[in-house]
């Protein structure tokens, strides 16, 4: 296949979601139908070209001297663009419910759908250059997004995350000029790129700019102390909270992390050094902080978001074992989590859709009213708990077993906090689920009348999602082996 | 795919139980409600059809259990769960052991049940994840390595919530939510334990003796304990053993009797189970022997069983009482597998029979009283003896059996765990032990008896005329036959000797 | 000799004589000449530099064909004609952007003055970038200084006046330093045409002879140069010469003005002392801690200011901190970045000056960003045209700002372990202190403007074509940052082979 | 360091010490008249350090007079030539700063520049 397909996934929804204001639209039925249509075909493209893997490398032009816009389909890439490809569509489905009645249909669709080619820019990026391109863009493109509202708490959430996202950005930027300045090439190799004659004993400085460029990239994946701005962009819409900010956005953080640490700076140069020793804390400690945040937190949406935090310190973990199996384990939770978590935000934004509830103390005896919904959450619920036939099993396996062969005292104080932080899952988890279905004898339903489940463009992706959750769970053999064989060639 | 009928006692009783549970829902999605039209599929309307239907059920995969787990055995591997490990079946003695029990209070329970629920409500709700939870349990039983014993293990705690909070009732829902989080905490420090033994061991799946693997080992040995202890504590979590004993005496007195008797009698044993199949069928017991795991675990077990029965003692609410007794009871077992000795062993396993027996005797008996008269304390029997003594006589039967006089079931166990304390290599703990189980023998009498004297010998205070109601066969009738079950064990205990003599000598034989 | 090379002379004096023609004429008639000659000296500029690109060497143009030590010398390489093409193009542009406030603004006598005043100041420009000859500089210097300040005190208000002042006294201070740091030099070498100097100074210099009289020399004329550029402490008139001029005089000072000091010290770096000896003396690292304090204190000020013309107009100040972190780092890559950044910050600024007149237009003339609520739905292009002058001061991708902060960040990268560090440091704080005080001002003009507090504040819509001239202006400056983000490799190619003619 | 470096060309000394003064006068003072007083004594200090250094001893200034044409009687015209363009420069300069002064005076009746800033705050534009 042709590499020049790559650029059309890429530009496909971009140009598409541009033309949206343009078009003259007559019914909001005809502007739903273009949404899907672009975003399906599209990911069709996509999955025609992850099943013909286009070999070389598409240049799209030359910046100075050796930086170039240029896209590459690797394993890792194939990953994450799979994840896109996949979900986009559905969430997209789940969005024209959930926006019936919202204000600005036209411009919402317009970034949402561009934001999906954005990050398909990041996963398909050869350079370091090129994914830091993108990676700044999908911070403009969803600002919109979560701005959509434009109530005060919106527009104050949407400046706290451009700054947070920004300032990342700042430091990624530092550590991506050290590896264009001390690396053999601005593309991703696995195993790194450093030059060894470069760095000479500059060692400790690499480090530095290592340390510093996890922590800009880790600012998108919302690690301690760079979290506070995940829950409060939880404002937005809920598509763009799930999509966003359970999948798009945060899963481009950690993406960017394992294509730093795997492909840029190398394992086999940060292993066992004190870079690696110093960021295992702040992901250890997240994985358990996020947990407690939503332990504590009431609002139902921001309760998911906390714990968006801390499956994402998950992968982070994974990451920084900077392990083979690390990077498997890590792969693994981001796939599966994406699933989970974009599963039970849906939920959650069914909810509000169809009640406009949002807190939790709100929701009880739901389980009568909703019954499709609240099964879905608590499938999804179990699943990010970890029990064993679910797909959140799958992947703490992984990272634990990870954790063990690496072996070191704070990798298995990272696969105890697992533990820990499923143990605090469950119970900000089921405390849900529980309220829902068993309300109290007591309870009078009449308080819920007229409450029922959404119709069926919000219930399919649930639907679909909970087979997905189950199917991996059970037979996560195939899925486990491709990550290994993406895992095989690192040092 | 040779074997496959070990799916079939786990299978049909689950599917039915989940089409049970899913008809309940559907009435209350109908507000409770239940016209004749919306009612589809197998589930039968009236109470009559719904207690055949489970009754035939669960009589048929239990035949089908433990028939083909005596007649046929062998194993079934199913697809890999997680990175290669399959699910796996395989049937031992253990297996055989456990599964018996269980199905024979579950049956006895059930048959008590159908009585017992027409006041509680929501039979198709109870008697669904009754039948799910039979099959889970079937499930763990016949697990052939770690992997799925655990996952059978964690959904056994997830199906089992409903039966507490049954009642729904707001205390029901929070002893629901408490038992849930001890258990799943319990279940998380245990597959710390799972994790590191991947690593370390072969195979996960069971063989007498262990598989750990002494090159890796190597040097890790440190890691491997620490593994081992949070293992114990974590299974030991079900199994009501100190520290995370708390939900216990919370959980089974809130859920309707039958459901407490299964508790008590069989879930907690699965604690023991998952203890068991981790220290002497993956790890291997030769690990922690004389490791300070092993001498932390005799404290903790020894610890629960004297604190338990205190606590029991000072208990005046009868049910409550008695889950107190289960706690202490179930650490008589936890001891005897801590001794990692044969004999010690052997008495271990021999406990988790009787106690089944017998305990679920005595809550049943305890629910024949609260759903009769509404009786919850003590002083509020007296006299009872003299209207119902067929009841009395299989509560004081049992409550025999449970202290161990001989000749009744209970102190064939203790003598073997005694003897097995003594035996072993163990310091102090070869006298601590016995005395510590002698103390909590008297104690076991100091609150067991009390009942069947306040029943016999009521004093002047004047018996209620409605003691005299009779009582409903089918609540008497598995009464009777456990607290018979349990005597008869006493006198003849040979076949189950035998049986777990074997099971003894493979796993803990030096 | 080619006809092509007397196009440098004859623009000098073409833009130097049409100031005194525009003075006679009226005030229309005097914005068209204007008009004219900028675009007139721009084609020339362009087609110097085709012709040097073509002979790819600089050549020596001798006014009056008085051979040297003597004669007066103008001399042309790449940099020289790219920057004046440049320049013209920017210049160009802010007169057609700031051409409604004129006619608005200025009183109505005064208009050709102002004219008067944009053509000097354009000829001065000029002649510091072409000139060779070190006391002409210093000459042009003055005539630039006066000019800008007649920019800016023509729109008669107490600022300005008050701001002139000030930009006056400044100025001054580093004329002065300048003149005498040129007097040094000449009593050293004995010439004042900088090639000449230059291998004086290389003789003396090895001969290590007059350390200390080259180090002052050096000193004081660098440290002029940075005062009247503006550089951070000295920066007090800056943001009410900015704030409250003309818009047109704004955009042009902030855009042009300082660049042309900042060129000729450039000149001076290079052609005059050599730039060895320049990074041996420590005159540069002075600058670099200048410039570090200034990239930071510039954007906290900013942060602060409450009105976006001044916001901006502290922002420029950031940005000279970049430009002389850049010099600082004592390396030829360092000094590109600061070239091809004197080009982002033109170019940005203008437009960012600009827009934000279009947005205050749509919000009944007030400048308090506060009232810029909702801006972008009013005024949609200056919106956009904001947003990007926004996104390439903060440095994304695509935009001229990221390709300058990459240049820094690299040269910061190659140089020395101590000015690393620091550099790239201030460099990522400087980015995020930008997002903070721009992204802030972007997300209120995309904030709908509700509820009372904005009722009665005389806004309205302005389409597309109500303001034409800012309109084209606007899109052509769009463009401009957009071709310095995309295609900026030939462009630095270009600064590179400049640079490289000055040795 | 030996004096008798300093002491043999004393006139340069005066006039770093000139530029000096006009230099803190211009910087410092707050009374924009003597800023201006300031600036020119600056300049004329720089014009007078420049004359010395065109002027060599016994030497005539170079006009052509009794028809001495060799160019070793005369002393160096540049820095005259300098000095002239250089005053030219001030006075305009200066001419300049008076103005701007007087519109300030007429405005805000004082000559304090950091007065008129707190005006001018006062006024609030």
């Amino acid at each position: 296949m042709k590499p020049g397909i790559m650029l059309i996934v890429v530009l496909l929804p971009i140009l598409g979601g541009g033309l949206l204001p343009l078009l003259p639209f007559r019914s909001r039925r005809q502007l739903t139908v273009y949404t899907e249509c672009v975003v399906l075909l599209n990911s069709l493209l996509t999955v025609a070209m992850l099943l013909y893997r286009p070999g070389e490398a598409f240049v799209l032009f030359r910046y100075t001297g050796n930086l170039s816009l240029s896209f590459r389909l690797d394993g890792l890439g194939s990953v994450f663009t799979a994840i896109l490809a996949l979900l986009w569509p559905l969430a997209t489905l789940y969005a024209f419910e959930y926006m019936e009645g919202e204000r600005h249909e036209r411009i919402f669709f317009m970034f949402y759908t561009i934001t999906f080619g954005v990050t398909l820019g990041i996963a398909l990026a050869e350079d370091i250059v090129t994914m830091y391109c993108f990676y700044e863009m999908l911070t403009l493109v969803t600002l919109p997004l979560i701005m959509h509202t434009l109530t005060r708490e919106a527009v104050l959430a949407s400046r706290t995350y451009l700054y947070y996202a920004l300032g990342g950005a700042a430091f990624a930027f530092m550590g991506m000029i050290f590896i264009l300045t001390y690396g053999t090439t601005p593309n991703f190799v696995p195993g790194g790129v450093l030059d060894p004659a470069r760095v000479g004993e500059k060692g400790d400085l690499l480090l530095l700019a290592y340390v510093m460029c996890f922590l800009g990239f880790s600012v998108k994946a919302a690690m301690w102390p760079f979290s506070a701005w995940l829950p409060k962009a939880g404002v937005a819409p809920t598509p763009v909270t799930a999509l966003l900010h359970a999948v798009a956005v945060v899963k481009a953080g950690a993406f960017t992390l394992m294509r730093v640490t795997y492909y840029s700076f190398g394992t086999g140069f940060l292993r066992g050094t004190w870079a690696q020793t110093l960021l295992f804390v702040p992901v250890i400690f997240t994985i358990v902080y996020g947990c407690s945040r939503a332990l504590k937190e009431t609002h139902i949406k921001r309760r998911m978001a906390w714990s968006t935090v801390s499956n994402l310190s998950y992968i982070l973990f994974g990451v920084v074992l900077m392990t083979p199996l690390g990077l498997v384990g890590a792969l693994s939770h981001m796939i599966f989590h994406a699933v989970m978590k974009i599963c039970s935000f849906f939920c959650a934004g069914a909810v509000i859709h169809q009640t406009g509830r949002e807190y939790i103390y709100q929701l009880d005896g739901f389980g009568r009213k909703m019954p499709k919904v609240f099964l879905c959450f608590t499938v999804s619920a179990l699943a990010l708990m970890g029990v064993p036939g679910l797909c959140g099993f799958v992947s703490k396996w992984n990272l634990a077993k990870a954790a063990f062969e690496q072996g070191s005292p704070l990798a298995l104080g990272g696969a105890a906090a697992l533990l820990v932080s499923a143990l605090l899952t469950a119970i900000y988890m089921l405390t849900i689920v529980i309220r829902a279905f068993f309300p109290g004898r007591d309870f009078d339903y009449g308080t819920l009348k007229g409450i029922r489940d959404p119709g069926w463009r919000m219930l399919l992706p649930l639907t679909l999602f909970v087979v997905a959750m189950f199917i991996f769970g059970l037979f996560s053999g195939p899925v486990v082996e491709a990550l290994e064989a993406i895992a095989a060639p690192m040092p | 795919m040779k074997n496959a009928w070990i799916l079939l006692p786990v299978l049909v009783p689950a599917v039915t139980g989940a089409a049970l549970a899913a008809a309940s829902f559907r009435e209350h999605l109908a507000g409770g409600n239940t016209g004749p039209g919306d009612q589809k599929g197998f589930v039968p309307e009236n109470t009559r059809g719904l207690h055949a239907l489970v009754g035939t059920v669960l009589a048929l995969s239990a035949l089908v259990a433990v028939g083909g787990a005596w007649l046929w055995g062998g194993s079934l591997t199913l697809f890999p769960l997680v990175d290669g490990i399959p699910l796996y079946f395989q049937i031992d003695d253990v297996g055989r052991l456990f599964v018996t029990v269980v199905s024979l209070v579950w049956l006895a329970a059930a048959v008590y049940a159908f009585s017992y629920m027409e006041k509680e409500g929501d039979q198709k709700r109870f008697f669904g994840f009754y039948l799910l939870v039979y099959a889970i349990l079937v499930g763990q039983e016949f697990a052939g390595n770690l992997l799925t014993m655990y996952l059978f293990y964690e959904l056994m705690t997830l199906a089992s919530v409903p039966l507490v909070l049954h009642s729904g009732t707001r205390e029901a829902v929070m002893a629901a939510l408490k038992y849930l989080f001890y258990s799943l905490c319990g279940a998380y420090l245990g597959l710390f334990g799972i994790y590191t033994l991947s690593r370390f061991c072969d195979t996960l799946a069971f063989q007498p003796g262990g598989s750990l693997n002494p090159v890796l080992a190597q040097g890790n040995r440190g890691l491997l304990l620490a593994a081992m202890f949070a293992t114990v504590l974590g299974f030991g979590a079900k199994a009501g053993m100190l520290p995370l004993h708390g939900w216990l005496p919370t959980a089974h007195p809130q859920a309707p009797s039958p459901a407490s008797a299964v508790l008590s009698g069989v879930i907690v044993k699965s604690g023991v189970l998952a203890i068991l199949r981790a220290v002497y069928y993956v790890a291997g017991p030769d690990l922690i022997r004389g490791s300070w795991v092993q001498e932390a675990w005799m404290i903790l077990a020894l610890a629960t069983v004297f604190m338990g029965s205190l606590l029991a003692f000072r208990e005046p609410v009868l049910k409550k009482r008695l889950a107190y007794s289960t706690v202490s009871q179930v650490s008589y077992i936890l001891f005897g597998l801590a001794l990692l000795a044969p004999t010690a062993m052997e008495g271990a396993l021999l406990h988790v029979v009787f106690h089944a027996v017998v305990k679920c005797a005595l809550f049943l008996s305890a629910g024949v009283l609260l759903s009769k008269w509404g009786i919850t304390r003590v002083e509020e029997l007296a006299g009872l003896g003299k209207k119902q003594p067929l009841l009395v006589w299989s509560y004081t039967l049992a409550s025999l059996a449970l202290i161990g006089i001989p000749p009744a079931s209970g102190f064939v166990s203790k003598w073997y765990l005694a003897q097995g304390a003594l035996e072993s290599q163990t310091g102090v703990f070869r006298y601590l032990g016995p005395a510590v189980l002698l103390v909590s023998a008297f104690l076991t009498a100091g609150y067991l008896l009390p009942v069947t004297v306040k029943a016999f010998f009521p004093g002047e205070s004047r018996i209620p005329e409605r003691f005299g109601e009779r009582v409903d066969m089918r609540m008497l009738a598995p009464l009777a036959v456990l607290a018979l079950l349990a005597v008869l064990m006493g006198l003849f205990p040979g076949p189950v000797l035998e049986l777990t003599g074997r099971i003894a000598a493979l796993a803990a034989g030096r | 000799m080619a006809f092509v090379q007397n196009f440098p002379f004859i623009s000098i004096v073409l833009s130097l004589f049409s100031g005194p023609l525009s003075s006679v004429l009226g005030g229309k008639k005097a914005k068209w000449v204007n008009l004219a000659v900028i675009t007139l000296i721009g084609a020339m500029s362009a087609a110097v530099l085709a012709f040097v690109l073509g002979t790819g060497e600089p050549y020596v143009y001798r006014m009056g064909h008085f051979p040297a030590p003597w004669g007066n010398e103008i001399r042309v390489g790449v940099l020289e004609a790219g920057m004046a093409l440049f320049f013209c193009v920017v210049m160009l542009l802010c007169m057609l952007g700031g051409e409604r406030e004129r006619a608005l603004e200025l009183p109505e006598g005064k208009q050709n003055l102002y004219y008067v005043m944009v053509n000097l100041l354009l000829c001065s420009l000029l002649a510091l970038i072409y000139t060779n000859d070190l006391f002409t500089a210093y000459v042009f210097v003055e005539i630039n200084t006066i000019s800008a300040c007649g920019l800016i005190m023509i729109r008669q208000n107490g600022r300005t006046i008050e701001a002139a002042t000030r930009y006056m006294i400044m100025s001054l201070l580093g004329s002065g330093l300048l003149l005498l740091g040129i007097c040094f030099l000449y009593d050293l070498t004995g010439h004042l045409l900088m090639s000449n100097i230059k291998e004086q100074v290389g003789l003396l210099y090895a001969a290590g002879a007059y350390r200390v009289p080259l180090l002052v020399a050096l000193g004081l004329m660098s440290v002029g140069l940075a005062i009247k550029s503006a550089l951070f402490p000295f920066h007090a008139w800056l943001p009410d010469a900015y704030g409250y001029s003309t818009l047109s005089s704004a955009a042009i000072l902030s855009s042009l003005v300082s660049k042309g000091y900042i060129f000729l010290l450039v000149k001076i770096f290079f052609r005059v002392v050599g730039f060895e000896v320049v990074r041996e003396s420590g005159v540069l690292n002075i600058l670099f801690v200048f410039g570090l304090a200034g990239m930071i204190m510039g954007s906290v000020s900013a942060i602060q200011e409450k009105n976006v013309r001044r916001m901006v107009a502290y922002s420029s100040v950031a940005q000279i901190g970049y430009i002389y972190m850049g010099f600082g780092l004592g390396s030829l890559s360092g000094v590109v970045a600061s070239v091809f950044h004197v080009l982002t910050h033109a170019a940005t600024k203008s437009l960012l000056f600009i827009s934000a007149s279009g947005l205050t237009d749509s919000s009944g003339d007030s400048k308090q960003i506060a009232d810029l609520t909702g801006a972008g739905f009013r005024n949609r292009l200056a919106g956009l045209a904001f947003t990007v002058g926004s996104l390439s001061m903060v440095g994304i991708p695509a935009f001229s700002g990221f390709v300058s902060k990459l240049l820094f960040a690299q040269a910061a990268v190659e140089g020395s372990f101590v000015k690393m560090l620091p550099a790239l440091l201030v460099l990522a704080v400087s980015t995020v202190l930008n997002a903070l005080y721009f992204m802030k001002t972007v997300i209120t003009l995309y904030t709908p403007a509700r509820g009372e507090r904005f009722s009665g504040r005389g806004f309205c819509r302005i389409g597309l074509w109500e303001q034409p001239a800012k309109t084209w202006a606007m899109l052509c400056l769009i463009v401009l940052n957009l071709i310095l983000g995309l295609t900026s490799e030939p462009i630095i190619e270009l600064i590179r082979d400049g640079l490289a003619m000055f040795e | 360091m030996d004096l008798s470096n300093l002491l043999s060309n004393y006139e340069e000394g005066v006039a770093m010490l000139l530029f000096g003064i006009g230099f803190s006068n211009l910087l410092l003072h707050k009374n924009l008249i003597k800023k201006i007083i300031g600036m020119n004594i600056m300049d004329t200090s720089t014009y007078l350090f420049l004359a010395l250094k065109g002027y060599i001893v016994g030497r005539k200034a170079p006009i052509v007079t009794d028809g001495i044409t060799s160019a070793s009687a005369y002393v160096n015209p540049i820095p005259s030539g300098l000095v002239l363009t250089g005053i030219v420069v001030s006075v305009s300069v200066t001419a300049l700063m008076l103005s701007l002064t007087i519109r300030l005076y007429r405005r805000y009746h004082t000559l304090d520049l950091d007065e008129i800033s707190t005006l001018l705050k006062k006024e609030g534009k």
